[in-house]
């Protein structure tokens, strides 16, 4: 081994690892293991699949972060780096921090022109180990993973226990597959063992750190929670990273929802479009059937028309759109927050959506089980504005809970009963509480009264076709009513005082918050103490108006390129344009935090920079 | 604007099994041109339903933009409408449909928006084989935006306009049989006795049913180089045969049994008894009726009744296995899995 | 007659006349005929059609304004009305002011409860006077109209000449039923003069007042500046208030663009839908044909998915957005400018499109040929944001012109030649200039050179798909440049100081600026001298910014509830919170000179009212 | 990730007409799945291309989104292409060809891009009857986003999912056919012999033509169970009988004489020479075409082969009478009518 010129990162329970791979070669399944089995040793962890727009044989990434506190947001840097990807070898050896390690098949010596001096070289013959051990091209491919696991294993001293527990758990169902995996985790182990002791300063020590918490993906948890919140008919159209809401809408569904029959208490429909798929949630919610969709950027912009109409005609639905990077196809598995505005004022004329934004995979669940109530308590579209990294990516995440003797809040909806017991005439559009929302009726309740016309063109009290201009504009104000009425309704804003006295301040909302709050501990360790304010939903409730009068600096941190989140503060509470300051992340990976506290120490500073991130300065520096 | 009905009514009107009235089953007034084919639809439709003593607050009228589809306002208005979005009433229809698949769902649309801006739903519809009737009031002309061209035009017949269209025209019927649905007609505004019974064989027959109604827009596609005007469809329309809809309770009683070609029972009992010339279409067998329809065109007819029946196909609620009980009936004990199995999901998550 | 307490209304070209009408039955020529006689008088006329969504049968009317000042927005308040229809005559009768004539079809007396006082009825037994002298029906029907045409310009001593002349001329072609015509208007001119000699204090006298204006509606105008920029294709979907713009543009390429065989030099398809209009221009355009499309606000929101492929592949596209009342199917047969920011910011991820906004049919015609410069220049979509109101109607407007020297302006595009002289790489997104803008080739220019992938998805500046962040972002920040480099593409906005030391100033665009322009002349009168700025394009021109800088209370006036073009304003230009001030128009009427100017009056003087006009004030008074 | 060419080339490989070599034809390399069969359809486009001399940069490839709308990167890199959105290829396909007639259109697709997202586009394209080649690399599954129903796959048919089935298939030959497209193929891309002269006969037919090319997809959809893998396709296929395409300077050689059934010139003078057994299908009358399909879906058959070919009709600029001189070739003098005429229009307009 070279001779290593920089100080070795030491760390316990606190470092990055990043892992090189090519797709459809079976590496997720052995990274998830590695960092799962993290997880069970009492250490918050947080894994992040880089993924290409691609089936076979493109590059793959998969970073790891083991976090001992907890910060389950990207940190930026990579500590560790295992290299299994000869077509970004390159690129995975130049990113790699200084002191840090560098995992290899070294069954082919590294090229000539890898030749820095303050890295660590881990040199495993992968390859030449499948050769000797397996025949089956297959497991040759697949073991591979798995033996780099054994040896991550040893160099970071963990449990052995906890890895082949999880080999147990995994292969339960095909039990032979136990023994020949447990036996590649221990080739690497072994080799690692024999070749690298005391090489790696990186490690994993069982703490109790993860309490009751729960691994589990953003989407899964969202179709639980459309599973939980009573929902029976999805119409959906594939598209990543929506896919997996309705997959496992369905899972769960088929788990929990037959009945004696065996049949099924639930619907579900690939449409043929996302045009399609918005139109049969209307049609199902417009009959009382809790129904909903699921997309990403292309289907919000197809879905335009329909969200329309179901603001108009006041029909509740629930529309979950995972976020990815835009604009058009855009890079399809990359992240982002840039359907902020597309959804906030989804269509033509004068339109406002409700959005609620989950920050994490109880929230997915807690807020798409809400989403039904709050839609119909509205009667209007809500839309879960999730993302990518929230969706796909497994988080630690603390239990999902619910409430036995929560009810459905199913909204203003009259009965026969109800028809039958009014003594005014009843006019489905008509303000009777002052809310802003009159009653409905569900097709088909009272032989003679309570039917209605819906429709997208302008209507009246009674829900009848008019063009005169004065009813037209009363039904319009009365949608701002409405919309003041979401106010109260919607989650509100998880606002957090450092110092009451402070007069900076950060906003931020969903993916962007563990970061964040990351970012703004650094600066409070130095002195610096920022207030903050989580947005969960949109319109905004009062309180972010207050919060936003009693700072005079106001970092707004999102994942967009034109500042949308900020664009729809302004707006809605005319103010701030002096203060709100952007900081933005567009490159489509998780914003990091070690890049947002750079950024507002700069900007505290004094420094003219600009709110992007890495642009014209990643060349200088191996930024954070 | 055409008057649908007649203000004055007599206090003894005949009244169905239900004990409604005609009356029941009427709608606003119409406001679309007097003389306009889409309203006697309107009035078979009514009829249809009256006949049949449909109760009227079980029927959902489903709708996209246009005259035509402006017609759910006039007629039924005991029953729950939804004037949707343009060419998107088969999305709505079927999310209608899945939400409560105890109501009959009675589609209206124009062939401007079935054929053109529809037709990708419309297709996927059929194939879905959704439990409705699909009625397009089909002028062959874009009425509400005033006379432009309809892909359902035939090549060669000009609108008032005086273009005639050179595209190939879209077949409804035909692309409906060759994705499988089991009832398929066509027919004209102005043969209400044809109409009405084909609007009852598809309100009972189990899946998707479509009815294509030539219907005269008597302002911009009715004159006579137009092969969708009264005169035009008047003087070749051909008819397949005529048919009885007996209901499962009632008695067989025909005034012809020589002339029954075929007798067959729909999905809830009632029965289909066709009346057809000897060597005339067998509507059973889709392939035959293809080559009819295909024959006629060339023939420069137009080939009404029921074009195509059958009864053995799965409706999605079939295909899908869902729960018999509407699903927006479902309430939270049957719907919500409860905190118990939550926590046993927690425990598997870690 | 009885007697009214109320003194009349009198005045000389200066007054609006309202006519009630059932659709189909052939008013709109006859009132036309009316208008253009005022017109062709010398005194400028404004003449307004509301229509139903519907096509024979309903109520419609037609209002008229005359206007010796060339005032040519909508004033508000209606001194005279021809009420020809029994479903409205009540109403038409109620909205009369007072001091007004009310002239009706006195062959059936007004029912007993029309007995306002204060306004002068003008009976004339039409239907009777047609029975008399006409068998055929529909004949009776059409004349009707003629007949009351007479009426009005013995009323309002009018040069009948005019009028004769104008049935000339409109039955140039079908000599016989000039005769007849004639002798409608002669029945009922006669009948006036027989019956109503003195009674009406409404004049219209021969004046110079109209220079060379012309007479048209901005969708024809907007048509034919598609022919004079050079637009060979147009695939489109009818849509109420759009379809005439590629009626006009088929009327006039069929006039002007034949060749030599016959055969057209320009191609128009009607496509089956909105996406598919939008995705052949995008083809025609990807190829260099000039292409556009043109439609309103569901069309719009349809069109979405595909901006969003146009804006991030850099494709120039043309769109004519005729605004109607939303949201979804609203009122299509009126006006508003409420799609905005649907328009500005459409499609998913983080876009801005180009808007272009005409005031009148002689901007419609500039700015549409324009628009084909801007978004070649610009390589990216430009939407023309006209309205039901501007395109629709009949407007007094400048002639047209069109300098012959004028060469299009196709932007970047490379030639054969070009691409065999070019030393460097060529790149189709390199942004060689500086101005964010790269060079594009057309398919077939070259048989080994120029080819390179158009797409929607991430790409190089060689147009290769990449996933990698730095270059996305890149790509993504030199999309910012190119909209710097917009606002100096783009037409500069119209400023005016009407005092150079005051501080209030209005802001509006399209065909808010008529009646605005109007309600400060009104004020300036009365000492309130308030300086303009009239928005012709997004993004903004900086003199804008400057502008809002120079002021501290900015009326930003336009027809929509949300306050849109506000909301842009103080996105881009990040401040104004403040000091902008929103009067708004919702209710689908051009918006009304009186009614502006009362608001600024009351919000001046510190009332706090709300920036909708109408509602819960127009039940109180009979309001401008 | 596969890889459509070597690395090695022949300094003296086999040059055509205009002096290419087949890597004139080729494109980026593939980053399909290896095996996947679109990679094999792209090599029979570059084929077709060589031998049929086509000027690369003379051709536009055009596709939408999915794995098979990602391969015109893989072949003709001299061609310009153009990717655009999920199932919009059609209407875009269509903008370019009105701008630019001059040029090929081969446009690529996939079933969920055609027969889902972009049925209604891909209906109204072929009644258009657009000039171009319009090839579907059919898997009967959505490949890109992992492998969920498409709606080509046949009744029964299951993915590696697991799932058979049930709603009808959209059989797009079968419907291109009844709407008057002029040519319309099947094939298998692994029957590179059949699916080259299908491609070259298509680019030579004046109007639309439509090769539907079963494509498995050896990731999701290529389990024994599935009626679009290899296995099945291989053991149902049945093809209508060969041709050869003798273009129009080229001397008529035919191996075997008396097996031309019949021979129809195109459009630019160019022959096809069909060679089918007796009694076989008659590929010039839709109606019997219709039924043959119909009839081999009966028989769990996959025919395959030209299906139909009938060179009379008019493609879109026809119907449309545009000029010769491509629009986009068009100058001002071409196109701006000049202040004179407007100062007429003017006057016209006072
Ligand atoms: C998205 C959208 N595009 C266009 C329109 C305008 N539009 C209204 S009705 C109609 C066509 C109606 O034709 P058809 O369906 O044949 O009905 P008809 O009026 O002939 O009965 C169109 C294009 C619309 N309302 N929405
Ligand atoms: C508007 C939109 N919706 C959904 C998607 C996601 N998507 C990408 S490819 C694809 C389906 C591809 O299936 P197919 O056309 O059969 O192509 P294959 O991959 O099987 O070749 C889908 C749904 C998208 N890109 N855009
Ligand atoms: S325009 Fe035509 S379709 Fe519409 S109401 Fe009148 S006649 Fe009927
Ligand atoms: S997933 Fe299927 S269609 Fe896509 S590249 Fe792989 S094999 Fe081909
Ligand atoms: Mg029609
Ligand atoms: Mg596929």
């Amino acid at each position: 081994m070279p001779t290593v010129n920089h100080p070795r990162i030491e760390a316990v329970n606190d470092f990055v690892i990043r892992f090189a791979n090519v797709n459809g070669t079976g590496s997720a399944s052995a990274n998830n293991m590695f960092s799962k089995a993290v997880f069970r040793m009492g250490v918050p962890v947080s894994p992040k699949n880089i993924f290409p727009s691609n089936i076979q044989g493109l590059p793959t990434w998969f970073e790891v972060r083991v976090t001992e506190k907890g910060y389950l947001g990207s940190r930026g840097d990579v500590d560790f780096v295992v290299a299994i990807n000869g077509q970004t070898l390159k690129q995975d050896y130049e990113t790699l921090m200084p002191g840090g390690y560098f995992l290899y098949d070294s069954t082919k010596a590294l090229p000539r022109d890898f030749k820095r001096d303050d890295i660590f070289e881990i040199g495993i013959p992968l390859t030449q180990m499948c050769i000797d051990n397996y025949t089956n091209p297959r497991q040759r491919q697949l073991f591979k993973n798995i033996i780099y696991v054994g040896a991550l294993a040893y160099l970071f001293n963990m449990e052995f226990e906890v890895l082949t527990g999880m080999v147990k758990d995994q292969f339960a169902k095909k039990e032979k597959l136990i023994a020949p995996n447990i036996g590649a985790l221990e080739l690497g182990y072994n080799y690692a063992k024999e070749h690298f002791t005391e090489v790696c300063g990186l490690r994993v020590e069982r703490r109790d750190n993860v309490g009751d918490s729960i691994m589990i993906d953003g989407n899964s948890a969202t179709g639980l929670g459309a599973v939980y919140g009573g929902a029976t008919f999805a119409g959906w159209y594939p598209i990543t990273p929506s896919t997996s809401v309705v997959e496992a809408f369905e899972k769960y569904a088929n788990k929990f929802r037959k009945d004696e029959q065996g049949k099924n208490k639930f619907a579900i429909l690939q449409a043929e479009d996302e045009l399609s798929a918005m139109g049969m949630a209307i049609g199902g919610n417009w009959n009382g059937a809790r129904s909903f969709t699921a997309t990403s950027g292309p289907g919000l912009s197809l879905m335009s028309e329909f969200l329309g109409l179901a603001y108009f005609a006041e029909i509740p639905i629930v529309l979950i759109d995972v976020q990815r990077s835009g604009p058009s196809t855009g890079m399809p598995t990359r992240t982002q927050q840039s359907d902020v505005i597309s959804a906030a004022y989804a269509s033509h004329g004068d339109t406002k959506q409700v959005l609620l934004i989950p920050c994490d995979p109880a929230e997915c669940f807690e807020m798409t089980s809400a989403a039904f109530d709050v839609a119909d308590r509205l009667q209007t579209p809500v839309i879960v504005l999730s993302d990518l990294d929230l969706g796909m990516n497994d988080h630690v995440s603390r239990p999902l809970k619910w409430d036995d003797d929560r009810k459905y809040d199913r909204g203003k909806v009259l009965t026969a009963e109800d028809l039958d017991n009014m003594q005014e005439r009843w006019g489905r559009y008509k303000d009777v509480d002052g809310d802003g929302i009159g009653y409905r009726t569900y097709p088909g309740t009272h032989p003679t009264k309570g039917s209605y016309f819906t429709r997208g063109s302008s209507h009246d009290d009674y829900a009848a076709y008019t063009e005169d201009s004065s009813v037209y504009e009363a039904n319009m104000e009365r949608l701002v009513k409405k919309w003041e009425t979401a106010k109260d309704v919607a989650p509100r804003p998880q606002i957090k005082y450092r110092d009451k006295d402070s007069k900076v301040a950060a906003i931020f909302f969903g993916t962007s918050a563990q970061a964040s709050y990351e970012a703004l501990d650094g600066l409070q360790e130095e002195g610096t103490k920022i207030n903050t304010c989580r947005i969960k939903s949109f319109p905004f409730h009062p309180d972010i108006g207050k919060f936003i009068e009693e700072h005079d600096t106001i970092f707004v941190i999102e994942q967009n390129r034109d500042a949308q989140m900020r664009t729809l503060l302004i707006n809605e509470f005319n103010t701030g344009t002096e203060k709100l300051r952007s900081i933005l992340n567009i490159d489509g990976m998780p914003i990091r935090a070690r890049r947002i506290k750079r950024k507002i120490e700069r900007m505290l500073a004094g420094e003219n920079v600009s709110p992007f991130t890495t642009v014209n300065s990643s060349a200088q520096e191996v930024e954070a | 604007m055409s008057y649908l009905k007649s203000t004055f009514r007599h206090p003894e009107s005949p009244k169905n099994d239900l004990g409604y009235t005609q009356a029941n089953y009427e709608g606003a007034l119409s406001t679309l041109c007097a003389g306009c084919g889409h309203d006697s639809i309107s009035n078979s439709i009514i009829n249809a339903c009256y006949e049949l003593s449909l109760e009227p607050h079980k029927i959902a009228k489903m709708s996209g933009i246009g005259c035509s589809s402006k017609t759910p306002a006039y007629f039924l208005s005991n029953s729950h409408g939804f004037n949707s979005v343009h060419g998107r009433m088969p999305s709505v229809t079927t999310g209608a449909n899945m939400g409560n698949r105890d109501l009959t769902y009675i589609g209206v649309s124009g062939d401007g928006d079935t054929a053109s801006i529809g037709m990708g739903q419309f297709m996927h519809l059929v194939r879905r084989n959704l439990n409705m009737v699909y009625i397009v009031m089909n002028n062959g002309v874009y009425g509400l935006t005033k006379g432009q061209d309809s892909a359902t035009a035939d090549v060669g017949s000009s609108s008032k306009k005086g273009v005639p269209n050179m595209y190939e025209p879209m077949d409804l019927c035909e692309l409906a049989i060759s994705l499988g649905s089991g009832y398929v007609a066509r027919s004209f505004s102005g043969d209400k006795d044809q109409l009405v019974p084909l609007i009852k064989g598809a309100i009972k027959h189990n899946g998707f049913a479509l009815i294509d109604v030539v219907s005269p827009c008597v302002t911009f596609n009715n004159n006579p180089q137009s092969t969708k005007s009264y005169e035009w469809v008047r003087d070749h329309k051909e008819a397949t045969g005529t048919f009885d809809l007996v209901p499962e309770e009632q008695e067989i009683t025909v005034q012809n049994p020589d002339q029954i070609n075929e007798s067959i029972t729909l999905h809830d009992g009632t029965k289909i008894n066709l009346h057809r010339q000897p060597d005339s279409l067998d509507i059973t067998c889709r392939e035959s009726v293809l080559s009819a329809l295909e024959e006629a065109k060339q023939n420069k007819q137009v080939l009404t009744g029921l074009l195509h029946l059958n009864t053995d196909s799965n409706s999605t609620h079939d295909i899908l296995n869902t729960c018999d009980t509407p699903l927006n009936r479902l309430t939270e004990e049957d719907l919500c899995p409860g905190s118990d199995a939550l926590e046993a999901l927690n425990q598997s998550l870690r």
